[in-house]
């Protein structure tokens, strides 16, 4: 299977009955995504969008053997509803949503690492657009047909950046294995590096594309550990160029602190790992066509 | 999110941490007056604004009778502080803190921040003292002690008591130094603090006093301190900010003259990256967030307008779960409703972008639709030279 | 430490959790003056003593005027409640509380205890509340819900919620549920429980209220809980037991006739066991702790002459850190200046045995004195038998 | 080595100065303990006894290379204490104070876990008289002169029962290989089934001696354990026949709330456990004996 979701994955949905969570979830079921019902508190044996509705996100899991959850649930609920997850013994969860405080994602963090390496849940987010495998299966909120089934995979904080990322990649002819939010916030479920390690081990992946942005150490953890780990050609393209120091730019956890945190000092640090830059917003495509056709890239 | 040195001491003082005592002042008279209730023959008048390096920029003003406080008060009040940290505009002052002056035998510096990297809260301290602590990094990094804060257990005692010592200090101090560390850990986590800086962290005689205090709070964590919103001061934060945050849009504010209206923080900034490479300047970040409905690019407009510097709009929409039809529709209706007195350069792509176009082909003929974001970038750039020559 | 049903009932209003009103009363004419206070047409006055199955008992009185009320109280205050939870002397009702009735929907059982085996503070509830625990894990082991809290991770919503939708509750009962097991969890946390029971937990109408609770707390925990000492009620404990713990000495009432001093709470227990196996029954377990200083020993001996039912005091020490003969020392002290009007074994072992016989011999010449565990026991056992027959 | 400690165990003291970490340190040393140092806030960089005190454990361990510790702190900083001892690195921890509160031991038992198993620390106790391995080393507040060396290995929450055991077994002639005190508290560091494993292990012990009383789950814990893991034999005695129920007598633990924590019923799982039963506190002698010699004891 392609990483993390493909056509088999059995999912549910966590706030499967609020406005934001039905919506999505016929999107996702129209995609292809194998929704197997949904979780609000209260609602429980109801049938919404001919899937069933649960309790409790264990009730869910013993009753449709779901492995995998996305969540929709306020931020002031949504790091309790990860860790209702991780408990219920779901392997993979994205959440999307945006505004969950940063001691509560500690504590999520912390509070997975509770469960042995083996049943510990994956987590993608939160504050992400989610994960898509063209062709296979989606649990995100991204537009699905922008974006073609192939072997270039795709890991960045940003949604809509992403999107332009897929649809220069579509507008070159370049398929994605699968695509990757790990989302905007500065404490997330999986970092840059977590899912590269994905990538270099996933037979349908050939080269990776990593969408990185001002703040935070992981780009750089990332470049360094691909430079010693990875086979598969890594490209990288690092927004906020324009950024001033100290100021936050829209996401959570997109402001330079630290030395290093920058947009230029962490292009410096990933070319000097040896990865291929990607120069600028628009060159997606292109860069990733030369770099799979093995033509001479600008480093 | 931000507060004032005096709020920050307050939170401080509810949780066992000693300050030097002091008084807020809105005008000179109370200053004076404040002066002569703290009684003693010295004191500091302090501008509270949002910004560290006052000292060095003049907001912290020595005075040895209440007169002199008057007189700095009335100097502070009113004025805009320039400091290191803030932009050529500065902060406006418009109280100050008049607090007594302490015998110091030892500064010493003690910060918490969140560590993105170890994803826990970090304690960094130093013996030495009221340089910032780049500056400490710098000059003395081995005065400088770590700690982390494990969060499935807590800070724990002895991890305060390894700090104390690590700073030099002994008998009754060490005592001193584990409640104020412990205390400064409790003001962190019990209001979801995203830093908190004291410095200088002072020796006073068998006395440790936060002389000065930073704090900032994780804006996220709001919804359950409501007390951190009563002590919010808009005066301090960026007006063009403040207007576009206040409808819900992530606003900042840059030097630039090519305004942007942009959905997703990440698109926003490649934007800003682009009309950079292009040979521009942005004028802001703005990201309309959520779904780009007619009103909220009607919104983004006017806080996009609001900046006098911006001599061209550029408005660039992936549609995911929008569609470029509706998008369309608001960049109609913002034109008609709010007017847009400088060239508009429209990027619209993803669902129904056929759609999309062809509304503004219609009913916003003075748009200049672009097709990529290269394409959107270069066409803002010279929109705005145009401009340029034409004035 | 147990406390009283009202009292536990404050400590749950302090977190969120709703009980019925009512009012304390140490007197008839207070009880009917607090029904009269809470109005309506209907009331419980219940003995606060430090027990449950109370209703059993009689301790809780169901009234339809002030006039039932007052003689419901009057009948309690002063008596003594002997349920099947007290001894045979049952406990003192010094105070009655007067409650409303409210209509009852539904009984459930919510618990709270330190669980040892998983080292975890552990939620049990059950959707058939009313009746204790014991008798539910009998008659209705699947109505049981049960929980637990990792230390490091502190107790989750969704956990409360797995356990409201366990009980069968729904609606607008589940947040309210929620609510109630969060503030319990929070009580116990806050206060170093040792266990928490509301039982019945009662769903009247929309609402959920706590009808009946019992709580206990960690003594060792008492010394950062002052606010717990305030609500100790020596009054329903041992009186033998409250002299001997306000001595620092731990004892605990047993029915027999061979009163006991013993150091170490194993041998204690042991000693005990020997004397039984000898055919005797010990009037108490008394462990005089740390250093058997004389004033200890002495304070023992006090504490077990409290006791009229003791006919044969026997004294067990195994000096590791004392010494025999200061232990000696302390016995002829105790003699001297107590008193002992009963047959006294005294066996010593350890460090100085030799010097602290010669002691006895010398100056106690009337204690028996005994080699072993199990020769102390036999000549306990036949003295306390020939005082018998002696009488 | 003996299980836990011996001769070349480096031990520092935590509450080195007060008095009665003084006087015990004396004892320790007399006995032959290898006392490198003591820790003592505020009062680093003194002598005491003859060896340095240290502000802080890890102060300690960087400079004496200790490896064990015993803690004299009084109960409001004493869970503090074995945190700091397990975060320096101490490999062997006992807590000799009484009067730890119940919440606090649960912290501390999920602290030390946050260690990975090869660093982890043993903690024995607390509310304990120590660990001795006569001959070697002493690491508690036992008097020394009542254990013979020997290869019978004895485990026991209470002090003064474990010392009526030991001089029994000694005028029976029979010696101990180490004698480990796990203390009378409900939330303990080592369990009876921890103990037990390493006395399994130890080519030093013959046999083992449990010293139980009434309350939790341990001893029925370890009579389980040791029937399908155990080849030595293994006897016991259980404590507190005359206890009433909900009683506590004495030790924070030692009180019946459940079904299997009266002294009657666990003799009664360990008789069925297969191990043999010391009748009564008197007999630990000659129950030993007789184990030892092969002769028939009564089950």
């Amino acid at each position: 299977m392609s990483i993390l979701i493909d056509k088999s994955t059995k999912v549910i949905i966590q706030g499967f009955t609020g406005r934001i969570g039905n919506f999505h979830a016929g999107e996702m079921m129209e995609y292809g995504t194998t929704l197997v019902g949904g979780v609000t508190p209260g609602k429980g044996g109801q049938m919404h969008l001919g899937k069933p509705v649960f309790n409790t996100v264990k009730g869910a899991v013993e009753e449709t053997g779901a492995d995998a959850s996305i969540i929709f649930v306020p931020p002031p609920f949504a790091a309790d509803a990860i860790m209702e997850a991780a408990d219920a013994g779901i392997r993979y969860c994205v959440c999307i949503t945006d505004g969950i405080p940063a001691q509560d994602m500690m504590r999520v963090k912390r509070y997975m690492r509770r469960y042995r390496a083996e049943n510990r849940m994956r987590l993608t987010g939160p504050n992400c657009a989610g994960t898509i495998s063209p062709g296979k299966a989606m649990l995100g909120i991204m537009p699905g047909h922008i974006y073609t089934p192939g072997r270039v995979g795709v890991v960045g904080r940003s949604g809509t950046l992403g999107y332009e990322a897929a649809s220069q990649m579509q507008a070159h002819g370049i398929g994605i294995s699968t695509s990757v939010g790990i989302g905007g916030d500065p404490i997330n479920g999986s970092s840059f590096k977590d899912i590269l390690m994905l990538f270099e081990e996933d037979p349908e992946t050939d080269a990776v594309v990593m969408i990185g942005e001002i703040g935070g150490p992981q780009e750089a953890e990332a470049a360094q550990w691909a430079r010693e780990h990875m086979k598969k050609p890594l490209m990288a393209y690092v927004a906020g160029l324009s950024a001033p120091k100290g100021k936050k730019m829209g996401h959570a956890g997109a402001i330079v602190q630290a030395f290093g945190e920058s947009a230029q000092e962490k292009v410096e640090i990933i070319r000097e790992a040896g990865h291929t830059i990607i120069p600028n917003p628009a060159a997606f495509g292109e860069t990733v066509e030369a770099v799979l056709t093995g033509k001479k890239v600008a480093a | 999110m931000d507060i004032h040195e005096y709020q920050a001491k307050d939170l401080l003082v509810t949780r066992g941490i000693r300050v030097p005592r002091g008084g807020l002042a809105y005008s000179p008279e109370q200053a004076a007056y404040r002066a002569t209730e703290l009684g003693g023959d010295a004191w500091v008048v302090k501008a509270q604004v949002h910004s560290g390096a006052r000292g060095k920029a003049g907001g912290i003003i020595m005075c040895r009778s209440d007169k002199e406080v008057e007189e700095a008060a009335d100097k502070l009040l009113g004025a805009r502080l320039v400091t290191k940290q803030t932009d050529g505009r500065g902060k406006l002052v418009s109280r100050v803190y008049v607090e007594e002056t302490v015998p110091i035998d030892r500064e010493l510096y003690l910060g918490f921040v969140l560590d993105r990297k170890e994803e826990r809260i970090m304690i960094v301290a130093s013996s030495q003292g009221g340089m910032d602590i780049e500056e400490i990094s710098e000059k003395e990094p081995d005065s400088i002690v770590r700690a982390s804060v494990d969060p499935g257990a807590g800070m724990m005692q002895f991890q305060a008591r390894e700090i104390a010592f690590g700073l030099g200090l002994d008998g009754a101090l060490i005592a001193k130094a584990v409640q104020t560390i412990m205390g400064c850990y409790r003001v962190f986590r019990d209001f979801d603090a995203s830093m908190l800086e004291i410095n200088p962290l002072v020796v006073s005689k068998d006395d440790l006093l936060a002389l000065d205090c930073k704090m900032s709070f994780d804006e996220n964590a709001v919804f359950r301190r409501p007390e951190l919103s009563e002590l919010r001061d808009k005066s301090q934060e960026d007006p063009r900010e403040t207007f576009a945050s206040d409808r819900g849009l992530s606003y900042v504010g840059l030097d630039g003259n090519i305004g942007c209206i942009i959905n997703g923080a990440g698109l926003a900034m490649a934007t800003l990256d682009m009309i950079k490479i292009a040979g521009g300047e942005p004028a802001n970040f703005l990201d309309i967030g959520g779904g780009a409905s007619p009103e909220r690019v009607a919104k983004s407009f006017r806080a996009v307008l609001k900046d006098p510097k911006v001599e061209v709009i550029l408005v660039n929409i992936f549609a995911g779960i929008n569609r470029c039809d509706w998008v369309a529709e608001g960049v109609v209706k913002a034109i008609e409703e709010v007017g847009v007195p400088v060239p508009l350069v429209v990027r619209l792509s993803g669902t129904k972008v056929a759609e999309g176009r062809r509304i503004l082909a219609e009913r916003a003929p003075s748009v200049i639709v672009a097709d990529t974001l290269k394409d959107a970038a270069d066409k803002a750039v010279s929109a705005w030279k145009s401009t340029r020559k034409a004035a």
